[in-house]
């Protein structure tokens, strides 16, 4: 990859945690004023992108970085062109805003650095994500945005309803990451292909993958999880628990606009294909009415504005899976105008609420003579949100009808979906921006009047980047619309729409929505007791879902873990041992490698005696009534297993055997001294023909493999070795001892070592007793 | 104990001198060690020492004949078809008093016929011996006393 | 079990036996034995010790801990292996020599230690346990 | 004619005939019991019999390295012995486990 | 003439040897105590085996041999009585009665057959 | 007659005669050093004071001898010392490859630290009933089992590992302790008899013990010997030793038992161990077999992730849910011994590295969490982010890394395990590594918000242990984390080698028998 | 001979299979014992069996001058049986301590570390 000139793109894509690691010691020594220092980071950063704004304009792009991991051919990556340039400007444009509010909103906090970093790290990783141009890059990118999301989410710790919704953020998108991972992966697979870029460059190649569409929905559920799409969205209001900075960087204008980012920048190349031009629409469309109808029934202003934040997510999914080109422009448009809008419409809700310590907005009236600066922020977002003129989203709005309606039913059906939803956006809207500001006044817990310039600069700038970029339409469709809608699309195309009204049936459309708008606004508080009223009958939802979910797993857990790990010995040893008897007997059986049948046996009459012997100890074994008697026909067994021995050759086996049984039944008898013994055990009839069943098995399996293997001619060149070299290399006429202490001298080291241990185990049983901390004895010496 | 290791060295003498360590020859230079001193016997005052070396023989060999004794009476008594059995303990009042002799007692009881050594009072006065014919006590302990007793305390004093 | 009978006699058992645990050891290069049946035998002689006579005077007997000495003779064992890395050699090659002491030629070898390592081990191991478990008896 | 080694032969095989006879009326002692001690009086006598049987087997293989067997047996089987009586011991007042151990041979089945 | 000796020897040692140990075995089945059986095996059985290891020390060339068949039966008796002595006191004390047609017992009474230590 | 046979016998027969330079001793030194050790700390059994700082000396000795042994092994391949000086296979060969040998480096690191926290875990009365003879003997048999080249010896080292851990285990003899001690040592004496079975077999059929020996000769008796029921011997005895489902019951009936190190040095490194032994016996010498039985370990490997994690979920003792994360994890390396492949292999070994080092950092997370919070109830622990906030940091760091999330190094291992699934045509495996990913996600993250952040009800306590020396050992242990998942390319790399080296053994046994023939 | 020491070795395992079965620790002590004969047993017969000739060389011979028994699974086995010693010696003591502590030998009764009723961990957040 080639890395020359690119280094200080590098170093952007690094400079944010850079600052997340210097953050807590800027706020140490600057308080909330750090805010200024450190928003130079992202200002910094939203300079450095301005600086590709005319060659991409030209429709050149990037795709520069490090060889990362060679080995598996993955490098770090980063690609350059509208669609992620637009999306970098955003994120270090509202992110250097939102670094500036948060000094003022969390002044004083005693965390506040924390919080600054969590919020840089989280910059970095968006940014990193859109820029990103591997798979991995992307994909490490992608998750790094939900953990620093969970952080942030979870940034009110103490609270159980944060706690509950950062875990909530963690599983739904975590979930969609690890779905995203293995799309990748799969189209990694299927094409070889590693890297955006190159996925690009091969247009067809992924349409025409023989598992195109399970790749597209593993990646489908990337993008709808981390955008929150229906049935996926519930997670999103409820990380309105976080601080108002954080709704307003990460759950409006950046990170739930991750699934759009994929989305967008797959369609070239999975796009135009009737599951993608299905799915999206269907699954937009739906998260577009859904979203509306829930916000209608919000009295909170940050509820109400994430609930907007999922219809318009829902609005950009099913524009941009439509398959129209205008439609791809105008989710571009609409995607650039909702950045705007919404982020300062957070940021208001948040100073209201810094304000007046409320955000209902039923609780809320005539506070606009206290707060002129944040009333004008949150009637210019506002008006760009309704798509009223001369705002950008204005320009969105006619863009979006003109790209839907195309004279089919399904057009026709899509359209009409688009129109309610932006008509009950519209209404929500206003009535954010002008229910708490207007009106008679309200008594709230804090006595309202205008917050610092930290708290309103932001929404300021934003209200008017709405106006500004949508008067300037001409540049900005030059740097920002157009190169982003070519990268949508995947050719170059022109956006020609302006602020002056063209009249057509997108100006009739849009009439009608505002129409209809105002209308829902007029009827906001009977539509809100009609929506409660549906929900309270539904009386579930995937919110709830998802506790049950959670409580549902851990009980399934709990109950399979207390079968598998029942806690009781014989279970576990059953299960053991039928195991051992499938792992030989099947084998066995199935690739027929049971032994000949062989001669019988021709024994001496001494050595049938010895076995009878074995046999009897084993039955008496079996047999005995209680544990004692057991114990001691346990000596026999191993008393004619060391006969045995002696008789096939095998003095220095023999005589270990005798010390050894005689010696494990001085143990026996040392430790049995204390114990108090019911004298049977019971083990019902059932219980022992299962487990008789199970023995018998696993000794007759082990018995024949035995036998087959000693059918198989032996090569004994060892032994021959052993004998030959014994006495004349390693001057021992024994053989087997100097095995022991010369051929194989290792094992006997280790052996020795088990030797001790054991001996040191058994003095630590002994003497540790529990509760007491000493060895009572001295005697130990 | 002197003049066994001065035998002792006689026998290694005996064994340098002729240059062989074999088993056969250590023996040989025993026997010969003590032949040579017992040829000088009233100078090193060596009398107690043959004595009592005459006397550990005999009780050997009492011992090995009460042995095979025992061990025959046990086997016609075992292979009888009607064994016809008195047992029982009996304490039997210790003349010897020193530990070594008690115990030297006690296994030589138990290696022969009928009887068993089964436990030595609190204060050593007595044995108590499990007899597998104990119609007739004052004859076992009779026996005991003129039998290994006496010739323990004959070779140990 | 401290009979007088049992008591009077132990102690010789105990150095009859250790004395052929030794025996056991020494020869096991030749013939059936070797370290670990020695250790075996001096372990069950200790145990014969501390039964009839209790367990302190087997751990004067001994003087050093039972788990020491054991651990001396993984030492022991280990470092016999070792010789063989001044030699150019690898690990636990056998080193054979001949020293004179007092003018007779006696054969000692790495191997010879290495079986003594086990002899020890053995004997503290076992000893260990057994005296642990009579002491506990004994609580 | 001879130099008795016939004989000597077949004495072996009697012998160890005759041994192996008295392993398996020795374990039956050690399966039957009755009491604990019984059954160590069998493992003892298991123990006899084996030094017998390493002689006997020494002499008839040739081999009288077995005979190192037989002394540790000796020894280790005096010890396996004390620990037993000392087990025996320890358990002296166990009068409701004495009772049902001695119950087959001392009580009913004699006076039944 | 000396092979035949020995090999007479040895044959009937073996076979007297193997007999003791029999009848020792037969002992412990039939008598109709412990401690009666005791005497069986500490007897018959000692002397069955101390025979059989004579067996081979003369049948074995080699001194190494005899002297350790010798000390085996050394041992052997050695320890035998001490086993038998600490077999019988354990049951006793233990509570082990007496065969109930025995005749006398002049332990009884002694303390030792009653809890006597707390 | 004296014979002299070393004058009269040509050496060159039966000995290896080239001489062995000090520096091939490597090869021993993870075994010798802490196994020489030990036995000294037991002499010393009552200067107690010293044994932690012999103890830390020899483990950081061995950590040394591994780091310039797998150096060596990556620069020049294979290496290997014939015990004895006897050729190979009649004397016990070690034979060091990059899987052994990197094993054996991780496992010595994870000791090195374990040993550094035992200095505030372990008192007088641990060490003097053998804590680090226990725990030194235990890496010696570690040590030996990574890097010998002989099947029994494995046994042998096995042995040693085993006997060690129960010393571990039952150190302080509290009542929990006895009954895990119990299962485990009953149910892994099983496993480990089972592999001596095994092995029996194996030497029956081979007549030899050396592993490349027998790699060599294993072609050559495919069709007359019984060597698939040998494979499922071998699959269901380290399969027991690795803790695969269904023969997993050891590890969480005895894991939360012992001290927190104990668990930390059992829950890094011991399931590894068998883990190893599978892929050295069944990749390296049977794999046809392992290419018959690729299905069955499959599903083997998918309950054991999916029992594991679910076993997890279900815990409130931190501790036992750290058992079952172990298990977890054992399934995801059987995935990669499932799919037999190169790259399916490397990801096993990186994920093996990987889990060692987190398995053991999250027990010693545990232990510093009860030191400062004073229990490891996921239902009374809580409160810990304000006054321990580097905890947070160092909790979360681990969950990300047993999740498999960025930037901790879970995430490459299963990166490569999902797309050698992918490739190998079992799509069903990567779901459920990725599944279990999400599991591991959840069940930690419960724990993060439940212990980390939510608050404490009653006025917190002060610490009973100073959580510095914790979080010393946790930063030691998550700088490699993070490293391997910023920059797994190295370790990648190696991974690579090791698999590499499983799957074509010709460089393996061509160390072994540097003359081709051998014999 | 080998036919008759497999079906030994299959009747030592069966035999110790089925006391490992049982919940009392004590039999399941008495299985491993058996269990360590029956694996010794069958490294015994796979090395191939052959009567009475120890693998000792004569006194007089450089190498033995006839067939002995196969002596490197004589190795092992006392390698296997030291081993299978420690561990019975040990889990004998830790079955003594654990009756000791816990009041029983059935193992059904003896879950400390695994207790019969635990309860689901905190549902909540
Ligand atoms: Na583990
Ligand atoms: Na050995």
């Amino acid at each position: 990859m080639a890395a020359d000139g690119h280094w200080l793109t590098f170093l952007v894509l690094m400079l944010p945690f850079a600052g997340a690691a210097v953050a807590p010691f800027l706020v140490r020594s600057f308080g909330h004023n750090a805010a200024w220092l450190l928003a130079l980071i992202p200002a910094f950063m939203f300079y450095h992108f301005t600086g590709f704004l005319s060659s991409v304009a030209n429709g050149e792009t990037v795709a520069a970085g490090y060889s990362w991991i060679p080995s598996l051919g993955v490098d770090f990556s980063w690609y350059i062109d509208g669609l992620s340039l637009t999306f970098a400007l955003l994120i270090t444009g509202i992110g250097a805003l939102i670094v500036l509010y948060s000094g003022g909103y969390l002044k004083g906090h005693p965390h506040l650095g924390r919080f600054f970093s969590f919020i840089l790290m989280f910059m970095g990783a968006m940014q990193g994500l859109v820029l990103a141009d591997g798979f991995l890059t992307l994909f490490v990118f992608w998750e790094l945005t939900s953990i620093t999301s969970f952080l942030l989410i979870g940034f009110d710790h103490v609270r159980e309803a944060s706690r509950r919704a950062a875990l909530q953020a963690l599983i739904v998108t975590g979930l969609g990451g690890l779905s995203l991972l293995a799309g990748l992966l799969l189209i990694w697979n299927m094409t070889g292909l590693g890297s955006m870029s190159a996925l690009l460059e091969a247009e067809g190649a992924l349409r025409e993958a023989p598992l195109y569409l399970a790749a597209l929905l593993l990646v489908l559920g990337g993008a709808f999880t981390k955008s929150a799409q229906f049935p996926f969205h519930f997670w999103l209001p409820n990380a309105m628990e976080a601080p108002t900075p954080v709704s307003a960087y990460l759950h409006s204008a950046t990170m739930v606009k991750a699934g759009v980012y994929l989305v967008m920048r797959l369609n070239p190349v999975m796009g135009d294909t009737v599951a993608w031009e299905t799915i999206l629409p269907v699954f937009g469309g739906t998260t577009l009415i859904v979203g509306t109808l829930l916000a209608v029934r919000q009295t909170d202003l940050k509820l109400m504005l994430a609930y907007t934040t999922v219809s318009s997510l829902g609005l950009l999914i099913m524009l941009t899976g439509f398959g129209s080109e205008k439609a791809a422009e105008a989710a571009v448009l609409y995607l650039v105008a909702h950045s705007m809008f919404k982020g300062a419409l957070f940021m208001v809700a948040g100073g209201i609420d810094h304000e007046t310590g409320t955000r209902d907005i039923t609780k809320l009236g005539g506070i606009g003579r206290a707060m002129p600066i944040t009333f004008a922020a949150a009637v210019l977002a506002a008006i760009s949100m309704g798509g009223l003129p001369p705002f950008f989203g204005f320009l969105a709005k006619e863009e979006i009808y003109a790209g839907l309606w195309q004279g089919s039913g399904w057009s026709g059906l899509i359209t009409l979906v688009a129109i309610v939803g932006n008509a009950l956006m519209f209404a929500v809207g206003f009535a954010v921006a002008l229910k708490p500001f207007t009106g008679p006044k309200v008594e709230t817990p804090k006595h309202a009047h205008e917050g610092p310039i930290l708290l309103w600069l932001g929404p300021l700038v934003l209200g008017l980047g709405g106006l500004l970029t949508a008067l300037a339409s001409p540049l900005s469709h030059r740097f920002i619309s157009n190169p982003m809608a070519s990268a949508v699309v995947g050719e170059p195309v022109e956006i020609s729409i302006s602020v002056v009204p063209h009249v057509g049936l997108p100006l009739l459309l849009s009439v009608m929505t505002i129409a209809l708008g105002i209308t829902a606004y007029l009827a906001l508080a009977r539509g809100r007791e009609i929506m409660a009223g549906t929900l309270r009958t539904i009386g579930w939802g995937p919110d709830l879902g998802f506790d049950q979910a959670i409580g549902g797993t851990v009980r399934i857990s709990s109950t399979v873990t207390r079968v598998v790990q029942s806690g009781r010995l014989d279970y576990y040893m059953t299960a053991t041992f039928i195991a051992l008897a499938l792992a030989l007997f099947v084998p066995m059986i199935l690739f027929g490698e049971l032994p000949a049948l062989p001669d019988f046996p021709s024994l001496r009459f001494y050595e049938w005696t010895v076995l009878a012997i074995a046999f009897i100890g084993l039955g008496a074994v079996l047999h005995a009534r209680d544990r004692l008697t057991a114990i001691v026909s346990l000596g026999i067994q191993g008393f004619a297993v060391a006969l045995l021995f002696m008789l096939l050759g095998a003095p220095d086996l023999s005589f270990t055997q005798f010390m050894v049984e005689t010696l494990s039944v001085v143990i026996l008898a040392l430790v049995m001294t204390r114990l108090r013994l019911s004298p049977t055990d019971h083990r019902p009839t059932g219980e022992k023909a299962g487990d008789i069943a199970i023995a018998a098995v696993c000794g007759a399996t082990l018995g024949l493999m035995l036998l087959r293997v000693t059918q198989i001619p032996f090569d004994d060149t060892l032994s021959a070795f052993f004998a030959e070299n014994s006495r004349a290399i390693a001057h021992g006429r024994n053989i087997v001892n100097v095995i022991i202490v010369d051929f194989r001298g290792l094992d006997t080291l280790g052996e020795i070592a088990v030797v001790m241990i054991a001996g040191l185990a058994i003095l630590a049983l002994v003497r540790i007793r529990a509760g007491k901390p000493a060895d009572a004895r001295k005697g130990g010496g | 104990m002197t003049l066994y290791l001065i035998n002792i060295l006689l026998a290694l003498a005996w064994t340098a001198v002729t240059g062989s360590f074999s088993l056969a020859n250590i023996v040989l230079g025993f026997v010969l060690g003590a032949g040579a001193i017992y040829l000088i016997r009233e100078q090193v005052g060596s009398l107690g020492y043959f004595a009592r070396a005459f006397r550990l023989t005999g009780l050997a060999a009492l011992f090995l004949y009460e042995l095979v004794l025992s061990a025959w009476r046990v086997a016609v008594l075992v292979l009888k078809p009607d064994m016809n059995l008195k047992p029982g303990i009996f304490a039997y009042p210790l003349r010897a008093d020193r530990d070594f002799e008690i115990t030297l007692l006690a296994n030589l009881i138990t290696l022969t016929p009928g009887t068993l050594s089964v436990d030595v009072s609190e204060d050593r006065k007595y044995l108590y011996v499990h007899a597998i014919d104990c119609s007739d006590v004052e004859a076992l302990k009779r026996d005991i006393a003129q039998g290994f007793e006496r010739k323990i305390l004959e070779a140990f004093r | 079990m401290r009979t007088l009978i049992f008591r009077t006699i132990a102690p010789y058992l105990t150095s009859l036996m250790v004395l052929f645990s030794i025996f056991v050891l020494l020869r096991g290069h030749n013939e059936p034995g070797g370290g670990f049946i020695g250790g075996l035998i001096a372990a069950s002689a200790f145990a014969i010790y501390g039964i009839a006579c209790g367990v302190s005077p087997v751990r004067r007997a001994l003087y050093f801990h039972p788990m020491a000495i054991s651990g001396c003779g993984l030492l022991v064992s280990a470092l016999s292996g070792l010789v063989s890395i001044f030699e150019e050699m690898p690990f636990l090659t056998g080193q054979w020599g001949v020293i004179e002491v007092l003018g007779v030629p006696v054969d000692i070898s790495t191997v010879l230690f290495f079986d003594i390592g086990v002899y020890l081990v053995v004997v503290g191991s076992i000893t260990s346990v057994a005296l642990a478990l009579e002491e506990r008896e004994h609580a | 004619m001879t130099d008795g080694s016939t004989f000597r032969e077949l004495a072996e095989l009697i012998a160890l005939a005759v041994l192996s006879g008295s392993f398996l009326l020795a374990v039956v002692r050690v399966v039957l019991g009755p009491s604990l001690p019984d059954r160590i009086l069998g493992l003892d006598m298991l123990v006899s019999i084996a030094i017998g049987f390493i002689a006997v087997i020494g002499i008839r293989t040739g081999y009288t390295l077995y005979l190192d067997i037989a002394i540790a047996l000796g020894l280790v089987g005096f010890l396996a012995t004390v620990a037993f009586a000392r087990f025996v011991l320890s358990r002296r007042y166990e009068e409701e486990f004495i009772a049902e151990d001695t119950r087959g041979i001392y009580g009913e089945s004699e006076n039944d | 003439m000396i092979d035949l000796l020995q090999n007479l020897l040895v044959g009937a040692l073996l076979i007297i040897g193997a007999a003791f140990t029999f009848i020792a075995t037969v002992g412990i089945l039939r008598l109709p105590d412990l401690y009666t059986r005791m005497h069986a095996a500490s007897k018959a059985g000692t002397l069955g085996a101390g025979l059989l290891l004579v067996a081979l020390a003369i049948f074995a060339e080699d001194h190494a041999t005899v002297t350790r068949a010798l000390a085996a039966v050394v041992f052997l008796m050695l320890t035998a009585p001490i086993s038998a002595h600490l077999l019988a006191k354990a049951a006793y004390e233990a509570g082990y009665r007496l065969w109930d047609r025995s005749v006398h017992d002049d332990m009884a009474g002694t303390g030792k057959d009653k809890p006597s230590d707390s | 007659m004296a014979v002299d046979p070393g004058k009269t016998v040509d050496l060159a027969h039966a000995m290896v005669m080239k001489p062995v330079a000090a520096a091939d001793w490597l090869v021993v030194a993870p075994v010798v050093i802490p196994l020489v050790f030990g036995a000294v700390i037991l002499m010393l059994r009552h200067e107690t004071r010293m044994h932690a700082s012999i103890a830390i000396a020899a483990l950081v000795a061995t950590l040394a001898a591994n780091i310039g042994l797998l150096a060596r092994v990556i620069e020049t391949g294979p290496l290997v010392m014939t015990m004895g000086r006897w050729l190979p296979p009649f004397g016990i060969s070690f034979a060091a490859d990059a899987l052994g040998a990197s094993l054996a480096l991780v496992a010595t690191l994870v000791a090195l630290v374990c040993a550094i926290y035992s200095l505030s875990d372990i008192g007088s009365i641990g060490r003097r009933y053998g804590f680090y003879t226990f725990m030194l003997l235990m890496m010696a048999g570690v040590g030996g089992a990574f890097l010998t080249g002989d099947i029994f010896n494995l046994y042998v080292w096995f042995e040693v590992f085993l006997i060690s851990s129960f010393g571990l285990l039952v150190l302080g003899s509290e009542h929990r302790q006895l009954d895990g001690a119990t299962k485990y040592a009953i149910l892994n004496l099983v496993a480990t008899t089972l592999f001596l079975t095994a092995t029996a077999f194996l030497y029956g059929i081979f007549g030899t013990l050396n592993m490349a020996d027998i790699a060599r000769k294993v072609d050559g008796l495919r069709d007359t010997a019984p060597l698939m029921t040998l494979g499922v011997m071998y699959l269901l005895a380290f399969g027991m030793k690795a803790a695969a489902f269904p023969v997993n019951f050891w590890l969480p009936a005895s894991y939360h038992t012992p001290r927190i190190v104990t668990a930390a040095l059992f829950g890094g490194i011991l399931t590894k161990v068998g883990v190893y032994a599978l892929l050295r016996t069944l990749v390296m010498l049977f794999p046809p077999e392992l290419a018959l039985l690729s299905g069955l370990i499959a599903w083997v490997a998918g309950l054991t992730m999916v029992i594991g994690i679910m076993g997890a979920l279900a815990q409130t003792d931190l501790r036992r849910a750290l058992g079952f994360v172990v298990i977890s994890g054992v399934g995801v390396m059987m995935a990669g011994l499932a799919l037999g492949t190169g790259e399916g292999l490397s990801g096993t070994i990186f994920y093996a590295f990987h889990s060692m080092i987190v398995m053991a950092a999250l027990y010693l997370l545990a232990g510093v969490m009860n030191g400062v919070g004073g229990s490891y109830s996921i239902r009374t622990l809580s409160g810990l982010y304000g006054a321990h906030p580097m905890l947070a940091a160092f909790a979360l760091l681990l969950m990300l890394a047993a999740a498999g999330l960025p930037p901790a190094s879970g995430l490459w291992p299963k990166v490569m395990l999902v797309r050698a699934s992918l490739d190998a045509g079992y799509p069903w495996l990567a779901f459920t590594i990725l599944a279990t990913g999400l599991l591991t996600t959840l069940a930690l993250g419960r724990v993060f918000i439940l212990t980390i952040w939510r608050p404490r009800a009653e006025e917190r306590l002060a610490a009973a242990v100073s959580p510095r020396l914790g979080y010393t050992v946790l930063a030691a242990l998550s700088l490699p984390i993070v490293i391997m998942g910023l920059y797994p390319d190295p370790v990648i790399r190696v991974a690579q080698i090791a698999a590499g080296n499983l799957l074509d053994a010709a460089p393996y046994i061509g160390t072994v028998y540097p003359g081709g023939g051998g014999q | 001979m080998e036919t008759a020491l497999s079906a030994t070795v299959g009747i030592f395992f069966a035999v110790a299979i089925y006391l490992m079965l049982s919940k009392h620790i004590i039999r399941i002590l008495l299985g491993v014992a058996i269990f360590g004969n029956a694996v010794n047993l069958t490294i015994f017969t796979a090395g191939r069996v052959m009567r009475e000739v120890p693998p000792i060389i004569p006194e007089a011979l450089i190498a033995p001058d006839a067939a002995t028994a196969n002596p490197l699974p004589q190795a092992l086995i006392l390698t296997a049986i030291v081993i299978s010693f420690s561990f019975f010696a040990f889990l004998l003591v830790l079955a003594f301590r654990a009756y000791q502590e816990l009041g029983s030998d059935d193992t059904d009764t003896m879950r400390v570390a695994e207790p019969e009723s635990e309860d689901l961990p905190p549902l909540g957040y």
